[in-house]
């Protein structure tokens, strides 16, 4: 999250071994290009869009973690809650879809508010194990209430008539509503990287993180900053929350599978690093939805069917975390010495 | 002044260690070699490198370059948990304990490894009655006995000192290194500690490192006197030398002679 | 009435008890030491001033320009006045020296120019834009000075500012005393263990020792009487 | 209130000191009167699901070996239990193996990949060790779910052929035949958690155990002063791993097959509510945790309706089966608040100091 860990991103720290890994790579990527252009299209913006779901999700959980040193295993559930307010929003009480896009998300924030208020603000100088363990039956407590709320089946929203429509990529056309998604969360991780380096509120964030005590030796109220950034972390997933509702739909587990795989993202990342959580939820998201792809084409151009393994995507982000945290034992961009 | 022992030799030597943090050099070339049964004080500045020096001595930390001997031997990549069962044991400036565990069981938890080695599959018994016998000589020596079944965590912070001694007791060592045993105490407490550090090592024919910042005691009890001053050995001598030293004076002192 | 007063000031840690009836006072413009070997109780008077949430204080006033400190949130304190120049620097290590200085200043009611600060201490100057992780000691130390001047405080508590530190530095941080007590009309209570620094630099000396205040001496005293250093300060 | 102090205020107030038998007592109580207390009318009224409570006390307390003993957070625990399933399911249904020899084996295997993984990540840091387990949970559950070469059934899990010949059902009610003799399932099962957890409790009590919990408390220090603490990880990982897949395999005979649920991670998820809600800090907290979490899943899913203030005179009828149906969502309330309380104390060290409490005030012992 800070200056410096942008100045560790570069080619500059790349080995020989790391440059013909990604040498590999980029000609798997390239042999399934070919093989079938418009579905490779296709399942790059899918994996674009859950990268970038997973990036909004991994924000809050990283800037949570990373100030408060709260693993907050909740926040899928506050992603969650934003799908399940959009719905209640738009198709119980008629709203349109944009102004479910603002009140939704604020919505969730009140709900992580409440959170921070109720529980885990008395856990601040527990063991770490504590707040992950009140987060955990937080998160128990959202997903039933949840399920007797709004049902144990999967709902959907009508998507607005200017997202429904398709937009042609030339190779293949691709629903709107999926490309929308993807520049609204380009824009929130835009407005957190301003408001983190380079605002007075994001400069105190970023001095609370490395020493709260000594930021309050200088005026700096810290439990303040601490509700607002559970507040803005919990609007971030809410955002998530609207769009993967209005996208594909929800239902009551969604909160647990997201925080799984987010957890990851931010492990592989390096905890404690916003810019890692990026760059691993971005890698994680189109390595899920192309993996499958190259091992098809891989499967058809050798003629080796065994290759096809169906449903490998689920298993590529572990297998990138195993792979990761065994090679860089402090994730992609980690800082050292931190949660160890 | 210097050391005129042989490291090679000597109950325990160093040649050449060092310990960078980044750019910092927080231990710089240390040339120490202690021979066997002499109670040797490590004094210096705040931020002169004693603590770090102990942790790259015991391997907590692996020093940049540099070489240590035990007894001796060669010991410089060895690993830190096997560095108790060849004889270096050490205390802790902060009170280390087993927060939960009663004072007897963390001593006893340390003889019983003391005596088993590394790690041990030994699944069979009570481990509250191994090495128990041990465990409570240790505690009557330090004169914890009757706070044997107290929660480490509750014990008095001057009782919680002497418990770390204990622990380090435990592993049977041949040199002990302690770090600045009487920190927080009063005048007579702190007298108290140091003449059990010397009845120990008159008892069980230690070797002493002693980190100490009271140059009273440090001046009485001592053999011999290293200064370390920013990382680096300023001198070593006997108390009288050291007394007699302006180097040491100027850098440990504060220049007060300068000022006077 | 004194700038700063500690009146039978009891605090301690959850492992014991600490400080025992401190008594001490700074009057407006002085430099006054608290001298004491390590544990003695030095760090432990400077956080309960602070309002740190360790250690917990038990029994005492603390009043501030009037103000009961006691009853002010530690995030209030700086407003007041009152700034912290703690052990070891704790200088923010990811952010540059800029940030460093213009964190503090943004929380500040009447800061001190930003640029003014780099002119106050030209070492600075140089590397503004450089995280304080990548500073030397001595660096960071004037750092440290400079985040607190910043906020214009009426008073500076120095903890342990030269430790560590070269010589020449050590020279360096006595003259930035002296300059900041005298051109710039701000208190400073100056903890240290090294007694030649607060010869230098300070008017007066509280001895601490052992959770006590043990005696009050004057420069003079302190430099002349060497049974009285030894017994108390080791030295 | 820490254990020692707790138990301190017992032995004060005069509570029975069993010293050593304690625990064997204790578990013995358990395995004889848990299916009477829950079968009885008041409590659940049937005694089916009794041999499922002990099976899932084994396998808790064995998560409790990493957790409560030697501080290591695992998510993905349900993996090793799966393992013991899915070994005796596969053996009994593909290979034709007797369950008597699969079931060692199982155990086994489950212990070996245990110690594997043990090896490559029991050194890491708290988060990297809880979530390393989980993915290597999530591998298990994929090699399952995609069926290599038909072995594991896929989604829909093993259930033809996993029952042994000497296994009887009879309206709900599950015997061991053997000869001529026919045994309740439920008493094979009570030996197995006695003799089981039994060896579980010499393990905690053994030197090799006070050594773990040595290394929970101060893993530093206990390196410094000796002990390989990554040797002794690896090893607690391996035994906890042994200890769950022996409730794994005797689950396969209760539910009559092996399902994907074993596998998943919402399955470690409840080892580790169960754990913390019946105190990590006991070694019988794991065992009150499992009864709460089953019996509250048990009660409240039955439980309809609520009459007041009579079933005779019904001026207020409460449908409840709306609101009961969702029990997680109250026992994730008990839980945020027992966390709040004492992370590692639980409804048992809730339990303790309460009649501790109670028992000093009766006494009329001023606090």
């Amino acid at each position: 999250m800070s200056t410096s860990s942008l100045r560790t991103l570069g080619l500059a720290r790349l080995s020989a071994g790391g440059a013909a890994v990604w040498g590999a790579i980029a000609l798997l990527l390239l042999v399934a290009f070919a093989v079938e252009p418009g579905l490779f299209v296709d399942q790059f913006v899918g994996g674009l869009v859950y990268g970038m779901t997973l990036v909004l999700i991994a924000l809050g959980l990283s800037i949570i973690l990373g100030l408060l040193g709260i693993v907050n295993f909740a926040h899928g559930a506050l992603f969650m809650l934003g799908a399940y307010f959009t719905y209640q929003l738009m198709a119980l009480w008629g709203l349109s879809f944009w102004i479910a896009l603002v009140v939704a998300p604020l919505l969730v924030g009140l709900v992580g508010v409440a959170m921070e208020r109720l529980v885990l603000q008395w856990l601040y100088d527990e063991p770490p194990l504590a707040g992950l363990l009140a987060a955990f039956g937080l998160a128990l407590m959202i997903q039933e209430a949840t399920r007797a709320i709004w049902g144990d089946t999967p709902l959907s929203v009508v998507t607005p008539a200017v997202l429904a429509q398709s937009a042609d990529l030339a190779v293949t056309t691709v629903a709107r509503v999926r490309l929308f998604s993807v520049v609204v969360a380009a824009l929130v991780i835009l407005a957190v990287y301003l408001l983190i380096e380079r605002t007075d509120f994001g400069l105190s964030v970023r001095a609370g993180v490395q020493d709260r005590e000594m930021a309050g030796f200088l005026g700096i109220d810290m439990p303040r900053r601490f509700v607002l950034m559970f507040f803005l972390g919990a609007v971030i997933a809410g955002i998530g929350g609207v769009l993967q509702g209005t996208a594909v739909g929800m239902n009551p587990t969604m909160g647990q599978q997201y925080i799984i795989i987010t957890f990851v993202v931010v492990v592989v990342g390096g905890i404690g690093s916003l810019f890692g959580s990026v760059v691993a939820g971005l890698l994680i998201g189109e390595a899920v939805f192309l993996t499958p792809l190259v091992l098809r084409s891989l499967a058809d151009v050798t003629g080796i069917g065994a290759l096809a393994v169906p449903g490998i995507g689920g298993l590529v982000p572990y297998l990138v975390m195993i792979l990761v945290l065994l090679v860089r034992p402090r994730g992609l961009y980690g800082q050292e010495g931190f949660m160890e | 002044m210097s050391d005129d022992v042989d490291p090679r030799s000597a109950a325990l030597g160093t040649e050449g260690l060092s310990k960078h943090f980044g750019g910092i050099v927080a231990v710089d070339e240390v040339d120490l070699a202690v021979p066997a049964g002499e109670l040797r004080a490590i004094i210096g500045p705040n931020g002169a490198g004693k603590t770090t020096l102990f942790n790259v001595v015991t391997h907590a930390l692996a020093p940049t370059s540099g070489s240590v001997y035990l007894g001796g031997e060669d010991i410089t990549d060895v690993p830190q948990e096997r560095r108790p069962h060849l004889g270096l044991a050490r205390s802790f400036q902060s009170n280390e304990l087993f927060a939960e565990l009663s004072v007897l069981e963390n001593v006893r938890v340390i003889a019983q490894t003391a005596a088993a080695g590394t790690f041990s599959f030994s699944l069979l018994g009570d481990g509250r009655s191994v090495r128990a016998e041990a465990a409570r000589d240790i505690l009557a020596r330090v004169g914890l006995s009757e706070h044997a079944a107290t929660e480490a965590t509750n014990l008095s912070h001057g009782d919680q000192r002497r418990l770390g001694i204990a622990m380090a007791v435990a592993t049977e060592p041949s040199v002990l290194l302690l770090d600045e045993p009487t920190s927080g105490m009063g005048p007579g407490e702190s007298r108290e500690t140091v003449e059990l550090v010397q009845s120990l090592q008159d008892d069980l024919g230690l070797t002493v490192l002693m980190i100490e910042h009271d140059m009273e005691i440090v001046l009485s009890v001592s053999d011999r006197i290293t200064v370390l001053n920013r990382g680096s050995v300023l001198a070593t001598g006997t108390p009288d030398e050291i007394q007699g030293d302006d180097d040491v004076q100027d850098a440990y002192l504060g220049g007060v002679r300068e000022e006077l | 009435m004194s700038l700063l007063e500690v009146r039978d000031l009891d605090a301690g840690y959850e492992t014991g008890q600490v400080l025992f009836g401190v008594d001490l006072d700074v009057e407006r413009d002085e430099v006054v030491s608290l001298l004491g070997r390590n544990g003695a109780g030095k760090t432990t008077t400077m956080r309960s001033i602070v309002g740190a949430d360790e250690p917990t204080v038990r029994g005492g006033s603390i009043t501030f320009d009037g103000h009961d400190l006691l009853a002010t949130e530690a995030h209030d304190i700086p407003r007041l006045g009152l700034s912290l120049v703690p052990e070891a620097r704790r200088c923010f290590g990811d952010l540059t020296v800029t940030e460093n200085i213009r964190l503090a200043a943004h929380h500040a009611t009447n800061p001190r120019d930003v640029a003014a600060m780099f002119e106050r201490f030209p070492e600075l100057d140089d590397m503004r834009d450089r995280p304080a992780r990548h500073m030397s000691g001595g660096e960071q130390q004037m750092l440290a000075i400079a985040r607190s001047l910043v906020t214009n405080p009426q008073m500076i508590l120095l903890d342990e500012p030269c430790e560590g530190l070269a010589p020449y530095i050590v020279r360096r941080i006595e003259d930035i005393i002296h300059e900041i007590s005298e051109n710039e009309g701000v208190t400073i209570l100056l903890v240290e263990q090294n007694v030649a620094v607060a010869l230098a630099t300070a008017d007066r000396h509280y001895l601490i020792d052992e959770g006590h205040i043990v005696d009050e001496v004057t420069t003079e005293r302190l430099r002349e009487d060497e049974t009285l250093r030894q017994r108390y300060l080791g030295v | 209130m820490s254990r020692d102090s707790t138990a301190g205020v017992l032995e004060r107030v005069g509570a029975i000191d069993l010293g050593v038998w304690q625990v064997p007592l204790g578990l013995l109580a358990v395995a004889v009167l848990l299916r009477p207390v829950v079968s009885h009318d008041l409590m659940l009224g049937y005694p089916q699901v009794a041999s499922s409570f002990l099976i899932w006390m084994i396998i808790v307390a064995s998560f409790n070996l990493l957790m409560g003993y030697t501080g290591l957070i695992s998510f993905g625990h349900a993996m090793f239990m799966g393992i013991g399933t899915y070994s005796v399911a596969i053996a009994l249904s593909s290979l034709a193996v007797p369950f008597l020899l699969a079931a060692p084996l199982g155990i086994l295997f489950s212990a070996g990949v245990a110690y594997l993984i043990g090896r490559l990540i029991a050194h890491k840091g708290e988060i990297y060790f809880a979530m390393l387990t989980l993915a290597f949970a999530k591998s298990a559950h994929f090699v399952a779910n995609y069926n290599p070469g038909g072995l594991t059934g896929g989604t829909t899990g093993l259930a033809d052929g996993t029952t042994p010949a000497w296994i009887e059902t009879s309206r709900g009610f599950t015997y061991v035949v053997l000869g001529g003799f026919r045994i309740d399932w439920y008493w094979a099962v009570a030996a197995v958690f006695v003799v089981g957890l039994l060896l579980l409790w010499q393990l905690v009590r053994s030197p090799f155990g006070r050594t773990l919990v040595a290394v929970r408390e101060n893993e530093a220090l206990a390196r410094s002063m000796g002990v390989n603490v990554r040797r002794y990880k690896v090893w607690a990982f391996t035994f906890a791993a042994a200890f769950a897949a022996l409730g794994g395999v005797l689950l396969e005979i209760n539910n009559q097959g092996a399902t994907l649920s074993e596998l998943s991670i919402v399955t470690s998820g409840n080892i580790i509510i169960m754990a913390v809600l019946g105190g990590a800090n006991y070694f019988f907290g794991p065992l009150a945790g499992v009864f709460v979490w089953m019996f509250v899943e048990e009660y409240l899913t039955d439980f309809h309706t609520l009459v007041l203030p009579l079933t005779e005179v019904p001026l207020l009828r409460i449908e409840l089966t709306g609101v009961l149906a969702y029990w997680q969502f109250f026992l994730g309330l008990l839980f945020v608040v027992a966390v709040l309380v004492s992370p590692r104390e639980g409804v048992l060290g809730l339990a303790k100091a309460t009649v501790a409490r109670l028992s000093a005030r009766i006494r009329g012992e001023s606090e």
